[in-house]
């Protein structure tokens, strides 16, 4: 586990936070801070923690993703949901 | 290594704070919630790694990462996402009555 | 008889309604009352422990420094009969309102009861911040859960502010950590002393702003006035009569433990806190014309004269302030049932409106002005005597700021109050001179909630009179001398 | 009124940054010398011996502080209660809109695995990584993947409502009653081989007394729970689109 990784690995961390907060698609940001949870889970594994890592991965990048996907699917109009973006 | 942990976790938390303190959308809030919640995360685990420690799985060679933390933060895990479930549901709920999830457009949520 | 029972019990109660929804769609009245008669039991049963020989008791059979302890002393039993008095009268005007269909309502109001008690109870500081999860979750939930728009917003809003400060706690929790490497509340205080001084600083800020997010003290008092105001009468009565009290348990007992032997600004910090929250609460509540809102920011207010009490860092003043919590138990649930019962006979709950209407119960008015009197504080009742204790010894203890802010404050809420009584006693004179069209509303029927609320009344003036009667005085500077003793606190909990 | 926003904007920012410092103070102050000490260090040397589980975390959560996993499955608990509540649901629209015929059959194959996933990571939880929390989630996210490729139909057939609730409660009742057993049994409230739950050989799948049965009722718990939340909030989705 070399030094460079874990470096990088915190800036990626950082940058995503920033990410999630900065960007005004919302869309966009939410599939940030899931992005920022795998690699918050990644921190946990490299800091040898499993279990925290493991629930991590499963529960923040699983159900809440999932959860704040079925939440923003309904702010769209209703026609919007389930149709191509392109038009 | 440690002092990298901690330091990104200042800034994680402080970018929640913002988050919730600027930006005016619902959704950001809750993000902001989320990030806050993890830089704590980061700061207990990291309170309890020890360089070239190995996991607390018995039986264990050489010197096990303290963990007490690692509890604390899988509690803390699963409150926090629960936490930030309900704030969801508070959200499309008051998005079925507005039409929207900007604060500045939602009475009661001004100022 | 273990302590835990107090926790477990309304626990208990909460994961059986589901089942028993299952066999029965609206469950019966008797049966919540029993489970709610159960839980406060075992809820006073622990009171008792507390108050007559302090106890511990440990869980899983660990020792102390290993696994949680649960402790009673004579701090948490006064909060605790508060509390389970405050829920059991909450639990009757709900069944009274709504009868045993919302069962959800139920399992939530008895998780609530639960939480509370384990926040009590608890001497583990990271089992305190389980518990205060509960707590919030299950009191943002009761908040929406008349599922209003209004009830919605205020729900969202609690919600984020007390997310906040859940989060500003568990970050302090986690610097405790990082700094000691205990979270057990009776090792805490002789660990801290040795923290360098900028960590103590951070500690005390996030522990200090987390705990008043969550107590709603001025200057982060934002969701108060809105979850207080848009919640069921019941809700309400139990917000500003239990939920605040427990956040000030914790922020007495938590401030007492690490922050008064090793210093930091933290009691100067409440102390300000509260002077803020009595001038500031007692303005906004003058300028409102909607009377749960007018209560709501009076709560604001009263939270600030607990908090002057906790600010001395006397045996004395906590003593006050904590007989202060108890009478505004009394007065503010008082207060909250009474108006709602008022506000839905006459369909308003504006003031202004309810001048203009006739068809308010005389009976109600009565209970009303009593309450009214004793929160603004007149001589004989309980708001004066615990208001007049805090002010004799914020003035030896902390200066004479905060005495001025309490007479200053006295003075606004007398003018507010003024108004609502008075909006009050027209109303009904006007339905004793005329309108005979609403003769219908005359029938006197004696609902549980106006015997509750009358019981309150004669309590108020109780309690006022028993605060003269030197053994009550003396059992009550027991509390504050309790709060204040570290060592006493380690003791117990240690077992040694 | 711009300028009002990027007024707050540069106020909020000014109250982080200085935040941050006051944190970063803090913990510059503190050494950085990490060390086991206190309880985690007796836990680190005994927890086997005294708890029979191999995963000291599990041992911490299960064993020496499990009053707070009570606690913190309460706290979901009462999440999907009110959720639930404020969600409530008359009828349960049959959605049979899934993904094509090939992805059915292929999920239908990888579904027994993911169900065995979760079953290893709830069963031993007291030997590797994982355990109720992690594998509760699991069996949530199965459902979740369920509704994704079967439509919501999936739910109403297999998992009603009252199902779930049953299940969850179950759960919870399970953690309480092993805690109240110990207290019966006179060793304190969720207390574990003191109270004479069988402690088995050390490493094997029986063993660790009474931590697998407080795993399973937490997977129980946490798993019908977040798959509660998420069909609450994902047939509000259906409602909108039928209408």
């Amino acid at each position: 586990m070399s030094m460079y990784f874990v470096v990088f690995l915190y800036v990626f961390l950082v940058g995503a936070s920033l990410a999630a907060s900065l960007i005004n698609d919302i869309l966009s940001s939410v599939i940030a801070l899931s992005i920022f949870g795998v690699l918050l889970s990644t921190a946990f594994a490299i800091m040898q923690a499993p279990d925290v890592a493991l629930t991590q991965a499963v529960i923040n990048s699983g159900i809440i993703t999932a959860v704040f996907l079925a939440a923003y699917s309904q702010t769209e109009k209703p026609g919007c949901y389930g149709e191509e973006p392109d038009e | 290594m440690l002092m990298l942990g901690y330091s990104s976790a200042v800034v994680i938390f402080c970018t929640g704070l913002y988050t919730i303190m600027a930006r005016r959308n619902l959704f950001k809030t809750v993000i902001g919630l989320s990030l806050m919640e993890a830089s704590v995360l980061l700061v207990i685990v990291t309170s309890g790694f020890i360089p070239g420690g190995v996991p607390p799985i018995a039986p264990f060679r050489g010197v096990a990462v303290n963990p007490l933390p690692h509890a604390f933060t899988l509690t803390a895990i699963v409150i926090g996402a629960s936490d930030i479930a309900l704030a969801l549901a508070f959200i499309v709920k008051l998005n079925k009555h507005y039409g929207t999830a900007d604060i500045d457009k939602i009475r009661g949520l001004r100022g | 008889m273990s302590l835990v029972l107090a926790v477990v019990t309304p626990l208990l109660c909460a994961f059986l309604i589901p089942v028993f929804h299952l066999v029965w769609k609206t469950l019966p009245v008797c049966l919540v009352g029993v489970m709610g008669l159960a839980s406060l039991a075992a809820s006073l049963a622990a009171a008792c422990t507390g108050w007559v020989s302090p106890a511990a008791s440990l869980l899983g059979g660990w020792p102390p420094d290993l696994g949680i302890v649960l402790v009673a002393d004579r701090l948490a039993a006064p909060f605790m009969l508060l509390t389970s008095m405050g829920v059991a009268t909450s639990l009757v005007c709900s069944l009274e309102k709504y009868g045993g269909g919302p069962w959800r309502y139920y399992a939530i109001f008895f998780l609530l009861a639960a939480s509370m008690n384990g926040i009590l109870l608890t001497a583990d500081l990271f089992n305190l911040f389980v518990f205060y999860e509960i707590f919030s979750v299950a009191a943002y939930l009761l908040v929406a859960s008349s599922m209003s728009w209004q009830a919605m917003e205020a729900g969202l809003k609690y919600l984020v502010l007390g997310t906040m400060g859940a989060l500003f706690f568990l970050l302090g929790t986690a610097f405790i950590f990082m700094a000691t490497g205990i979270l057990n509340m009776a090792l805490l205080p002789e660990a801290l002393s040795v923290v360098p001084r900028e960590t103590l600083t951070v500690i005390s800020t996030c522990l200090v702003l987390g705990l008043a997010l969550k107590t709603g003290a001025f200057p982060v008092h934002f969701w108060l006035p809105d979850a207080h105001s848009s919640a069921q009468t019941p809700v309400s009565a139990l917000l500003s009569g239990a939920l605040v009290k427990v956040s000030v348990y914790a922020l007495t007992r938590i401030s007492c433990l690490f922050f008064l032997s090793n210093g930091g600004g933290v009691f100067r910090v409440i102390t300000i806190m509260g002077v803020l929250s009595i001038l500031g609460g007692h303005l906004m509540a003058f300028r409102q014309d909607d009377i749960k809102r007018l209560l709501a920011f009076s709560t604001v207010a009263q939270i600030g004269y607990i908090l002057v009490g906790v600010g001395c860092a006397s045996a004395a003043g906590i003593a006050a302030a904590v007989f202060h919590a108890i009478n505004h138990m009394l007065m503010k649930m008082g207060l909250f049932i009474t108006s709602g019962d008022i506000c839905e006979r006459v369909g308003t709950r504006s003031i202004r409106a309810i001048k203009d209407t006739a068809g308010v119960l005389p009976a109600n008015v009565a209970i009303f002005t009593v309450f009214a009197l004793a929160i603004v504080g007149v001589p004989p009742l309980n708001g004066f005597m615990s208001k007049w204790f805090i002010m004799l010894f914020s003035v030896t203890d902390t200066g004479l700021c905060p005495a001025l802010a309490i007479a200053a404050g006295t003075i606004i809420s007398a003018a507010y109050y003024y108004g609502v009584v008075s909006a009050l006693v027209g109303s009904v004179v006007r339905r004793n001179t005329g309108s005979p069209g609403n003769n219908d509303l005359d029938s006197p029927t004696v609902s549980a909630s106006s015997v509750i609320t009358g019981t309150f009344a004669v309590l108020c003036l109780l309690a006022g009179l028993a605060a003269l009667w030197p053994p009550m005085q003396s059992s009550f500077l027991s509390i504050g001398e309790t709060a204040v003793d570290i060592e006493g606190y380690a003791r117990l909990v240690l077992g040694k | 009124m711009n300028i009002r926003l990027a007024l707050s904007r540069l106020a909020s920012m000014i109250l982080c940054l200085s935040f941050g410092m006051l944190l970063f103070q803090g913990i510059a102050a503190l050494d950085m010398d990490n060390r086991v000490t206190g309880a985690a260090a007796h836990y680190l040397s005994n927890a086997p011996a005294e708890t029979g589980a191999n995963n000291i975390v599990s041992a911490i959560l299960f064993d020496y502080r499990a009053f707070d996993t009570l606690g913190e499955s309460t706290v979901i608990f009462t999440a999907v209660c009110g959720i639930a509540m404020l969600f409530p649901r008359k009828q349960i629209l049959h959605s049979a809109r899934g993904l094509s015929f090939i992805t059915r059959r292929g999920i239908g194959f990888v579904a027994p695995f993911i169900l065995m996933y979760a079953a290893a990571i709830i069963l031993t939880g007291h030997l590797s990584p994982g355990g109720g929390f992690q594998g509760g989630t699991v069996l949530a996210t199965f459902t979740v993947l369920m509704c994704v490729v079967y439509g919501s139909g999936f739910e109403s057939t297999h998992l009603p409502p009252w199902k779930k609730d049953l299940l969850e409660s179950a759960g919870a009742l399970l953690f309480a009653g092993v805690g109240l057993f110990g207290l019966i049994v006179g060793t304190g409230f969720l207390s574990n081989l003191s109270a004479g739950f069988p402690s088995g050989a050390p490493g094997t799948l029986f063993s660790a007394g009474s931590i697998p049965f407080l795993n399973i009722a937490v997977a129980l718990k946490v798993g019908a729970g977040l798959s509660t939340i998420f069909y609450c909030m994902i047939n509000i989705v259906e409602d909108r689109r039928g209408s």
